[in-house]
């Protein structure tokens, strides 16, 4: 379908429709279920230079419509990444996207500066909101300096489309996204897990081992719709949005608050086909409107129409 | 390759203890290997699909063999014929089948589970099946299970069925005087771990769980302490582990 | 039972089972389900001065396992509050604490030098934190200085119980609690709803008719137990838990988390006899255990006891 | 006094475009007046409970007669006899029942619910019913109404039942030539505006909707304009409110 695309700096994509960081692996067992070219792109896990073994178990609970997890960034590694998963994203065809960690600034450049030096990497989607690591769950992403120092420095370090991406864990994200623009991000992608807590009351243990967990899932979609509709109204540049969506209809209330493409996370757990049959809706649903899909970006209206 | 279907449910029949559930799912039928499972969506208000092994196959069928212990478990358990739920499977490795004779194979509880399949293509190999449990309510079907083994040993803890104490007693004795080409094992992790302790040089294949958020490998949330350090999913590089690849102390 | 008697500053509560302000209005139609003096307390309406009118329909929005509201605190006002409720409420022997508003800091001053003043008025709770007034759901409870100032204005005008009812939507919620203990808060209550919005994807209207509303209910949970942690562990006056409680089990956990007590919201609207069930589960689960409520206080655990 | 219990569904029967469920809540049956509603758990995955009009009483069982319209009502249209679900009720205000003769009542589609048990009621007062749809699929049961009532008066948009047009016209020429003690009125709100016009000076009895999310006055949730100003909860100081006391144009 034509009227799809999506620019996120120099990069277009084919559709609006990508799959979230964490929630997909590097793409490979996704990729038995959904032809990866088919869709807009792939955020991969996030990764760090080296590899992480991540957080003991248990790492996930269930929460009502939604589910808690502290999975703590296992990963391969850039370099593994490049070396033994790349070759096979390639081949499929996907858009790949990054999601660049880092414990300090050092380390988020040069995991940043390897993206940069790889063809096949599309875009980088800057982590700067990753609830699980230590200090109580705080992250870069939580403060306005920190996301303007950070996000300067890899401005600096890549030519490609760099998106960051924002922590909903803050009392006024529109600034946080503010400043990503300011310090030269194409774009700004939310919203990442909300930090949340659960426990055994047999036991008195945390439900996962680190104490707390990031929650997703359609539980938070009200407050990614609300962050969304905020973060759009403040800058220029495109907005990503996910939290929650698990049906073309969540997709659409997202572009109508303001994304200008959407993400899928916690919903490919349950259905590994939910992305494609989002964005089959999707089309349908513009389609039956005679309407492209810039048509409804931003379209929300406060209140009813009288 | 895992299929993601609306399974119509043909039946659900309490075995004591358990509820088997079977379910019209012909693709998943068709590939499914002895020790691989299926997520099935439990319920509207379970957010997750739930693991569950494969039990038996048995044309465009497959039944699963659970127990009730939760919201979701609750939710099939008032399934009736005609009601569909989705599943996505088979999943995992599945076991290896070996083709030395007198395969030993320990069930505890709910674990025996996967052993419906197995005893059936393996009956050849005339299989040694030590399957325990709490109370005579949790041996269910053991004349299903004489039919394709060479000796059936049933222990409970209470004496309610076959010997009174844990199936790693005779298990043990019987490991003294033979030395089977392979144990196969499914049950609660601290009856896993004795025993790996007894198998000592035995091939092992051991089902093992973890709570699971996808089931397919994506969200490296089911893992365990495995090999020399890190972890392994359960759900893709499992759940059939060696017992020895297993750093049993990790476990939680 | 024994045991289950909760202090908060002078007051004494039977029981930590209370009723959550916004979800049994002035206790009177609640009262025709339950005993209103079985329970710890009744959090009313929040009020202000005058009687407002609050915010146009729709006001409401049922979310996956919650619901978004936008009632806008409409109220009665604190006199007529005081004329035609209160003495109902007293015939019934509950314990009534007056959630306390303002539009200015003078408002909520006036509002609660009349609370002091009036018998049959057993504590105040500082509504620091409602996220449906204007100004992007701004409230003082967003701000360390702005809650401190406020909390120590309110502190000199009562000498009765005073607690502050903390915001969800900000970075850091223990250093708000940390604030409000300075002030001279006898306890903090936490946590109010989060900011939420939906948008109906026939029209481009948003659910409700201001745009944003406050998301209650199971689905923010995990938010609410883990934020009682981390204030509990920074504060050391009662810390009175809530969000999304439903059953025993729920409320265990939050005392597990930290809380000393717990109010219970939007599950009234479901079960109006919710909250006698909850406090029987409370009592049974003691007994089962031998143990008394404080035992419990904050006794959860990071991660597997090995 | 309402009442909140688990009832036991008695059955599920298509009507036309509509189901009926039938449930056994004495307590609630009991109790309630003509007008009144109830709560209904619609399902694990729908939050909130849902409101319905009261159709039915009869013995220990309430009836409602419901449109599938969402996730709600698509539950219950699942539910069958043995199930369970929570009621809270009966709620609301209900009809004022007057003593003059030929009262009217205006149904509007599904808002022919809460008339079932009313026209039974005041039977004795010939009631002359207008009842309209947008095909005939919306007119329900026209037999049982014509039993209770003095004057049936069925009116589709497409002419496949009664008269062809709106409602409203043919009860605008009723109004010309009687004035009714009261007119009651259940249906989209655009129509029963209408009828407030042509009621001019006749008391009116309007059964009005508004989403809900405690049905029993506590969560302010339900108000529509009403009064000189403000608002008023549909659930408890409604669902049956005077047509002069509604802001019909603040209505949104
Ligand atoms: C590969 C695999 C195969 C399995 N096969 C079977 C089987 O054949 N028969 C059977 O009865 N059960 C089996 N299980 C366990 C089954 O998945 C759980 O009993 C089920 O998920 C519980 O769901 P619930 O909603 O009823 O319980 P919940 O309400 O989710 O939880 C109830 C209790 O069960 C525990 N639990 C939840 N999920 C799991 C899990 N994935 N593994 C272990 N414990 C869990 C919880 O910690 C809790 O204590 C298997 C698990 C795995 C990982
Ligand atoms: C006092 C009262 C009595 C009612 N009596 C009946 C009745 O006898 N028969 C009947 O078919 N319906 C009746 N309704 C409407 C009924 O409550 C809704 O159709 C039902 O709640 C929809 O639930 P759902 O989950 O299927 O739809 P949802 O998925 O919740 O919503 C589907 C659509 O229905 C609308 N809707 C949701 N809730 C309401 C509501 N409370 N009122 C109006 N529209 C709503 C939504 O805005 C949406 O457009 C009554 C409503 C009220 C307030
Ligand atoms: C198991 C899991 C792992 C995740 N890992 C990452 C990650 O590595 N990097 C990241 O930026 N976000 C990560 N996220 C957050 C998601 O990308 C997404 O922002 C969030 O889950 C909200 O979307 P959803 O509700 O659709 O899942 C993870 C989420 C889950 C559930
Ligand atoms: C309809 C509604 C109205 C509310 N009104 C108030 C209020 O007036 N003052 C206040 O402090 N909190 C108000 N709240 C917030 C609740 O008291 C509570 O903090 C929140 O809903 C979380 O708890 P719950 O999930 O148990 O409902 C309201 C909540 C709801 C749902
Ligand atoms: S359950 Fe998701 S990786 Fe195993
Ligand atoms: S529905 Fe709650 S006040 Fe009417």
């Amino acid at each position: 379908m034509e009227g799809l695309d999506v620019r996120i700096g120099s990069l277009s994509l084919k559709n609006p429709v990508l799959l979230a960081s964490g929630c997909v692996g590097y793409g490979e067992e996704i990729g038995r279920f959904i032809d990866l070219s088919a869709i807009g792109g792939i955020v991969v896990k996030g990764l760090y230079m080296k590899p992480r073994i991540g957080n003991p178990p248990p790492r996930i609970w269930e929460t009502p419509s939604g589910m808690l997890n502290s999975i703590g960034l296992s990963g391969i590694g850039i370099h593994a990444f490049i070396q033994e998963k790349l070759p096979l994203l390639r081949e499929t065809g996907a858009t790949v996207i990054v999601n660049v960690c880092g414990e300090t600034e050092n380390e988020y450049e040069e995991v940043s500066r390897v993206c940069d030096a790889t063809d096949g990497i599309h875009a980088l989607e800057l982590n700067i909101s990753c609830p699980n690591i230590k200090e109580n769950g705080r992250c870069p992403g939580m403060n306005r300096d920190a996301t303007f120092s950070l996000v300067s420095r890899i401005r600096k370090a890549t030519k490609k489309p760099l998106i960051a991406k924002l922590s909903p864990n803050i009392t006024d994200i529109a600034s946080i996204a503010q400043s990503a623009e300011e310090a030269g991000a194409d774009a700004v992608s939310l919203i990442n897990t909300l930090l949340g807590m659960a426990i055994d009351i047999e036991t008195g243990e945390t439900r996962t081992a680190t104490g707390m967990g990031g929650l997703s899932g359609p539980a938070i979609r009200p407050v990614a719709v609300r962050m969304v509709y905020q973060v759009a109204r403040t800058v220029s540049i495109p907005v990503i949005g996910m939290g929650g969506i698990s049906t073309w209809r969540d997709a659409i209330e997202f572009f109508m608050a303001g994304a200008g493409a959407i993400q899928i996370g916690t919903t490919n757990f349950i259905n590994p086909h939910v992305s494609i049959e989002i964005l089959n809706g999707i089309q349908d649903y513009l389609v039956s409107r005679r309407q492209k899909l810039a048509d409804i970006i931003g379209c929300c209206h406060i209140g009813p129409r009288r | 390759m895992a299929h993601y279907l609306a399974a119509r449910v043909i039946s659900v029949e309490p075995l004591k203890s358990y509820v088997r559930l079977t379910l019209e799912a012909p693709s998943i039928a068709a590939e499914m290997r002895p020790g691989q499972f299926v997520m099935v969506s439990a319920s509207p208000e379970a957010f997750l699909a739930r693991p569950f092994s494969i039990a038996h196959v048995d044309g465009d069928r497959i039944s699963i063999v659970f127990q009730a212990v939760g919201c979701g478990t609750d939710w099939l358990v008032a399934l009736r014929p005609g009601n569909t739920t989705k599943v996505l499977g088979p999943l995992g490795n599945g076991f290896c089948l070996g083709d030395g004779d007198h395969p030993v194979i320990v069930a505890g509880g709910r674990g025996i589970a996967p052993f419906y399949d197995l005893v059936r293509r393996i009956s050849h190999l005339s299989p040694v099946l030590f399957y325990g449990g709490r109370t005579k309510e949790q041996i269910v079907e053991p004349e299903y299970f004489e039919r394709f083994c060479d000796r059936l040993v049933i222990t409970t803890e209470d004496g309610s069925a076959g010997r009174q104490g844990f199936l790693t007693d005779p298990l043990a004795d019987y490991l003294q005087k033979n030395t089977p080409p392979v144990i196969y094992g499914c049950g609660p992790h601290a009856m896993l771990h004795r025993v790996a302790e007894l198998a000592d040089g035995i091939r092992t294949e051991f089902s093992m769980e973890a709570r699971m958020a996808c089931g397919f490998g994506i969200c490296i949330g089911c893992v365990i302490p495995a090999g020399e350090s890190g972890y392994r999913r359960v759900c893709i590089d499992g759940p059939i582990f060696g017992a020895k690849d297993i750093r049993w102390k990790d476990l939680t």
